[in-house]
């Protein structure tokens, strides 16, 4: 019975998966399923409550300003406000789907695939808590997952960067949510979900440790991100023109608030202000912390300076190194697994791509990819029963790291089919690249017909008159001499 | 031909393009630029340390005109930038030798 | 007894109503009423206090820097700075006017449209919780209120940007908050306010429902400004010269700061850290995701193009539409609200403007004001009773849309009689325009002899000297030679 | 027994005490000092916890990205990154040193003058409380601490930028940390410290109040600039160039931040979310909005313009000096200490610096010197016994200023020995400055090989290849024709 | 010796100095302006209300070369610097008195 | 009249402006400028990426001067502006036909 809802799941799935839904609650119970407890608000706990309505804020936080800072400062200035709105739509957009059918998708009971259509349209999401988040309300438990699930595709942006139409981008992300994401989380953190360590289902699981998001977050992006790259192809002039960022200040103001935010994202999965909670919080600053030197070590060995760029680049990677291991290990690991984290991600950053001659614009891959990979397998490496009872390999059960290989090659399978077919789609419908004329005129203007900055000093910017040109140039005058085609969007 | 640079104050770049249009003059480049000279820049204060900034924000306009054209430009320019205020600027012209339009390769008075 | 009262209070208003308040106090005894009633400090909740501290901290992070950035971008380069000063200053000195007797003239009882001085200076405000917030120090109570009196002002600053007299702006700002702000909130959420519908006094009352301020706060606000842009005039060169934002990108770190601030602003107004305050929060959330897209979709099918400044200001517009309803509807219907206030104020700042030909430079009106009256309008619409207690239309309760068009109605009279008088009083003071010559320089260098930037490569930017000016020129060489003024201030 | 344990501390100290500590934990129980004591996780209170959390987060985001913002604003543009930089590093390097020992050597007992190593590697710093917290993790107070110890060797970078190598940074920062931060740290707050007024030991003690680190933070970094300003000597062409900041509008942003994240900071040194931190929080809040009018009221008498950068000086000044009193004083007293710390911190930062001549490039003696030396002397003035147990002046208990002043007078002692000495030998082993012809090309670029902004519109930024040089010039055309020295660094 | 002012996009500034790299050129001094001319400006939309923006971003380059070498010079960027459409910007060339090398204080020829 | 285009290193401007001055010379127009010429520009690093920028910030000075003083005013500026390195820059002057200084409408030398 299992199986076959498995396997019809997976049929599902290879259809895009995203519509017919509605019969996966009911098979689920019929595989003996409970469906998730909703509990009395006499349960409510306020401090647990104020730490995670607090971790919600600090999660879209990291995705609004902080991740569209950081990606905004690395382009080039004609782009900043394409990319900055590429993170603000996603806001808005998984927010809405997040409620109609997301959330249920990931985290109703279905098949240890994806979740059922119970909470759809946010239908028994109430004051009371549920099984998932015992002590808070249930809409909070609904909110602080919804920010991870609008953060993960603003990841992918870092790949297409400075190429990829807005129409585009918009239609493959909402895709992408409901096509990757939300069975990753169904099968991470789910009940019943495939590779759920704590709720599994009846039948068959194998239970990967991923605390904060390892694999849902990071990996899926990551490599969502290498394809991108890869489908799309390298911006014009890649190679030949400098495309220096425009601003590492802005990228900088990013990155530190990724970091204040990411206490959230970390110390918020304790779902609870505990001690658990602390321990994650201390676990995931000493990682950034380390990370940031294994960056900047690393460069300034291999090339003489340490670079601003190289140490914020080195925070992030070592928060998203962390993540899934954060509520597993300890801080002294965790600082360990940061600079391991840091150094390598330097090495994917700087060298991966110029030896296979992707343009993965901002690195999306090098440091979520990488980073995300890197820090599922040290999960399984580093934690330590004392923390949170799931010993590792340094614990003594060596074991561990089987279930994290499984669910890092699970994540890659489905991020790899999911976006190659979603892009696929996409180009087919609407295409995926702007024209070159317009990537060369900068997509702030070309998408959104706005500049990010205004600093001249004079007011004159109006333009002449059709009236004055035509007496200067005659009727038409401004009609291209030769016929060739105008730098401009048509 | 004639090319003409005029520093003028940044808030009259309107009123020259105006006038200039009124001759049937449209093509014109401008630079932003700094002017030194019997205008006093301003002067900013931070935390109390007072900073004399010499200069005044200024727009080169560079516009290249047919001999025949360059008196009666000039003395446009001159009375739309003209405030009657120091600073008002200076136009300075000198003679072209060639003119080409990389478009069609056009040279001479065609390519202005 | 009471009418007396009240009609004495209206008279004390029309006579600027800030003077004479010693009474006021009295008089609501003699009415009746009880004094706001104080506890022993043992009946703090630490979660609660948690929530409602950090709900303040985020309240003021709304203001400074997230309104100064979001006013800041939109404003030219010349400019930036004297806009982002308003906000500062105000978070300076309506923390001063509040604590010697703002806070004390909004939430002392009183009679129902002002409050008394009770705790003026801040008597009585001390560790231990008061009726308003049961679970919380008064003292956090006070705090949190004051970041709404912060805001409420620095909202208006929208309106009369890039032409206003600092003097004249700080003038006029401080007698707004005694003469409009405290007696507006004194009435919504002062203890026998007139439209308390939650502590009303034993006399007349209209119980209206404004959870965190759409009265208070928006309606109050955005209405002001449309009156100082009608006041002041429109800028030099409006409609003639291109005025662009100098820097969207600010405006957009602006505009996520004040998505996430919201969330203790709107969260924060249940007082504890519980169901309700989570489904304010989500609420909140949901609002301004669909705001966003209702106003870039507005575009995008009008102008072709869905641009990012119309992205921020849809969130924006978003959270205002929900503010009044957050705490009483549910988050489905809140995104209803967003959705249809984003439209609406993309209609609103389009096309109200050009076609009364007035200069709202930044929207003050057009988001606040706008907004504001449709959020407070829809919140008798869309109030659910399992969320609050308080049923509206879709509820089965049309009556609760008439008190909400009284206080409706009333707001948008106390606003205009107020700043119209405020305004003629400042203007005969001292002015409220500068120059125009210091207009066109900007009022950074004139108002404040700063500049935002200075990004020269080179370090030269010194003057002159006197010595080398006479030489050149000879004595007084600098002088003007026809006699015109020099374009700078006197 | 304690005094030769004194005296032997005063010995090691004076070795730069950094080294052997092994015996001081053994010598202090000899000493008749329990240990710190740790305790059960039930103890957790889950609301104080929150509080606490959060306010971690806020006094990092203090570091990162607000004071690297407020400093790197105030720098020319060719500094920008590398004085962001500082900050960030700092971020890294001071967490990993507090993990390995600077934690233990603060907070284990050991002498009155630096703590032991029983928390060397975070050993026993785990989920339950310990004594100087009870009601939360001791991760959460050794993690808010480490928040502390970050941003303080980061205030004194406002000395030495523009000028200071970034190894020699490095060095300096973090030898600072051991032998000036700890000591501090310890004798204040430490159990058994010699001023700590809260957990004695047994011997000499001289109680000093200093709630949120007057002492510790301010003045110790303050006094420590004012020593960097003096040995670096000023930068090239102070005085004689103009320096403007090159973006007030970045200071803006990092000030606002500040002031929100002081509230963490005070707010949270009460280690829980009661009465006594919603006071802090309150008192804090207030003091800055004073401390602006008290800066910007006196320029605007003084030079006839109230200026943006005055505005947000004054606040953090404010802040400043509100640091040791905020949980010892009223609101009331707190408003009346901001105003005179912003009027005399404007006199200093105006006036010290041109009359003795230094070059304290962005006043961080002038702001943190002066007002924490101010500040802590007036906690002694204004304490209230209400608010905390401690009376000051002003509650009838004179007595209280000396301690203060014992304490004022052993902080500039300590940090004036130790960041000279510290200086001699960072500048014998690796030089404190850059060369000149790095400064003037900017730190940016000659330090970390970047450039804070790319702001053309041209993507040509490409450098002729070596082909095209040596055709054109012939081979080594490149090189000085009379053999002065390229203008770049070796 | 002859002052070569060229305008023209931007993005062209590559290729134009690869043409000039060619010949032997690489001494050249470019300004960011704003050219009005012919090509259209662009639309900026803020808040629905649209903004036409009069100038094109432009380089101005600045060459001086050897009388002898000014028209293979003036070619090889009229060639590099065509697009064939609107806005591909002018050459204007005029004669130079004197130049001299700062460095050395080489003056004519020499200093180019 | 002649027009001096010097194009400096940008932290020589205020030597250079020095030197003028003595000479009496106050008014002239600065415009921020890139050069491309013997003098390597820097590299920077992006992610270990390296970006060999080619160009070195200049200033692009432009003084006009009566004929007489053009040769002082040449002379001062090079020594003023010279360090001995490469990257010093150059000047270069050229014949002005017509001066008019905007404010009172006064041509030629009076107008400088
Ligand atoms: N000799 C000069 N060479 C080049 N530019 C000059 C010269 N004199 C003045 N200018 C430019 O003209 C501007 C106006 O000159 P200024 O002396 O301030 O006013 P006015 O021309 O009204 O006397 C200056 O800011 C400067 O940019
Ligand atoms: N008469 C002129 N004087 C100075 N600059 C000019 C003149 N005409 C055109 N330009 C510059 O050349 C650029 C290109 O000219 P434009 O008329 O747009 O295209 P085209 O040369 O292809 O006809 C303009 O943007 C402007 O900077
Ligand atoms: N032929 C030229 N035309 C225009 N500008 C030039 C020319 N040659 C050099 N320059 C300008 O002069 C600057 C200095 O020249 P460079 O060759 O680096 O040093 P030097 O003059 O000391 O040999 C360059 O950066 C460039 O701006």
């Amino acid at each position: 019975m299992l199986s076959a809802s498995r396997s019809r799941s997976w049929a599902l799935y290879l259809l895009l998966g995203a519509v017919v839904l509605g019969t996966s609650s009911a098979s689920a119970q019929a595989a003996g399923l409970t469906p998730v407890e909703l509990k009395e608000p006499s349960a409510i706990n306020t401090g647990d409550t104020a730490w995670m309505l607090m971790s919600s804020a600090l999660v879209l936080l990291m995705t609004g300003p902080a991740l569209a800072l950081f990606y905004g400062g690395l382009v080039r200035r004609k782009n900043v406000l394409a990319t900055m709105m590429q993170s603000f739509i996603l806001m808005a957009i998984v927010s809405v789907v997040w409620a109609v059918i997301g959330y249920s998708l990931a985290f109703d009971v279905g098949t240890p695939f994806i979740g059922g259509v119970r909470f759809a349209f946010l239908r028994e999401v109430g004051f009371g808590p549920c099984e998932y988040a015992p002590t808070i309300p249930h809409t909070t438990w609904m909110v602080f997952q919804l920010m991870f699930a609008i953060i993960t595709p603003a990841l992918i942006c870092g790949a297409y960067a400075e190429r990829m139409k807005f129409s585009a981008m918009v239609l493959f992300s909402t895709l992408w949510l409901v096509v990757v994401y939300c069975p990753m989380a169904h099968m991470v953190w789910g009940k019943g979900g495939l590779l759920n360590a704590f709720l599994p289902g009846p039948g068959v699981n194998s239970p990967a440790l991923d605390f904060a998001g390892g694999t849902v977050v990071h990996i899926s992006s990551g490599v969502s991100a290498l394809v991108c790259a890869l489908v799309l192809g390298k911006r014009a002039g890649f190679g030949r023109v400098a495309m220096p960022p425009h601003s590492v200040v802005l990228s900088f103001i990013g990155a530190a608030l990724l970091w204040v935010g990411w206490f959230g994202f970390n110390g918020g999965s304790a779902l609870a202000a505990n001690g658990l909670a602390s321990s994650a919080f201390v676990t995931t600053h000493f990682a950034a912390a380390a990370a940031t030197l294994g960056w900047v070590v690393m460069e300034w060995v291999k090339t003489g300076k340490p670079t601003v760029l190289g140490a914020i680049s080195g925070a992030v990677a070592g928060l998203v190194v962390i993540t899934p291991a954060s509520g597993f290990t300890t801080p002294m690991y965790g600082m360990l697994m940061g600079f391991i984290g840091g150094a390598l991600c330097m090495l994917a950053a700087t060298s991966l791509k110029s030896k296979f001659g992707y343009d993965d614009s901002l690195d999306a891959f090098g440091v979520h990819g990488v980073g995300g990979t890197l820090g599922a397998i040290l999960t399984g490496v580093f934690a330590v029963a004392a923390i949170n009872g799931k010993p590792g390999l340094v614990d003594g059960n060596p074991n561990q790291v089987i279930p994290q290989l499984i669910a890092v090659g699970i994540t890659w399978a489905i991020a790899i089919v999911g976006s190659l077919i979603l892009l696929k789609i996409v180009d087919a419908v609407i295409g995926l690249r702007v024209i070159e004329a317009d990537e060369m005129e900068g997509l702030d203007l070309t998408q959104h017909g706005e500049a990010g900055y205004h600093m001249e000093e004079s007011d004159s910017t109006l333009a002449w008159s059709p009236k004055e040109r035509a007496a200067a140039y005659g009727p038409g005058g401004d009609e291209p001499a030769v016929g060739a085609a105008r730098l401009s969007q048509p | 031909m004639l090319m003409i640079e005029a520093v003028i104050k940044p808030n009259k770049l309107d009123e020259v393009k105006a006038a200039l249009a009124n001759l049937g003059i449209l093509g014109m480049t401008a630079v932003e630029c700094k002017g030194y000279g019997r205008q006093l820049g301003h002067t900013e204060r931070y935390r109390g340390a007072k900073m004399d900034v010499g200069f005044v924000p200024k727009v080169l306009l560079k516009i290249c005109v047919k001999s025949e054209q360059s008196q009666q430009a000039i003395d446009a320019i001159t009375i739309a930038a003209r405030t009657g205020a120091v600073g008002d600027g200076k136009i300075f012209a000198y003679p072209v030798v060639q003119v080409v339009r990389i478009r069609t390769g056009e040279a001479g008075d065609e390519a202005i």
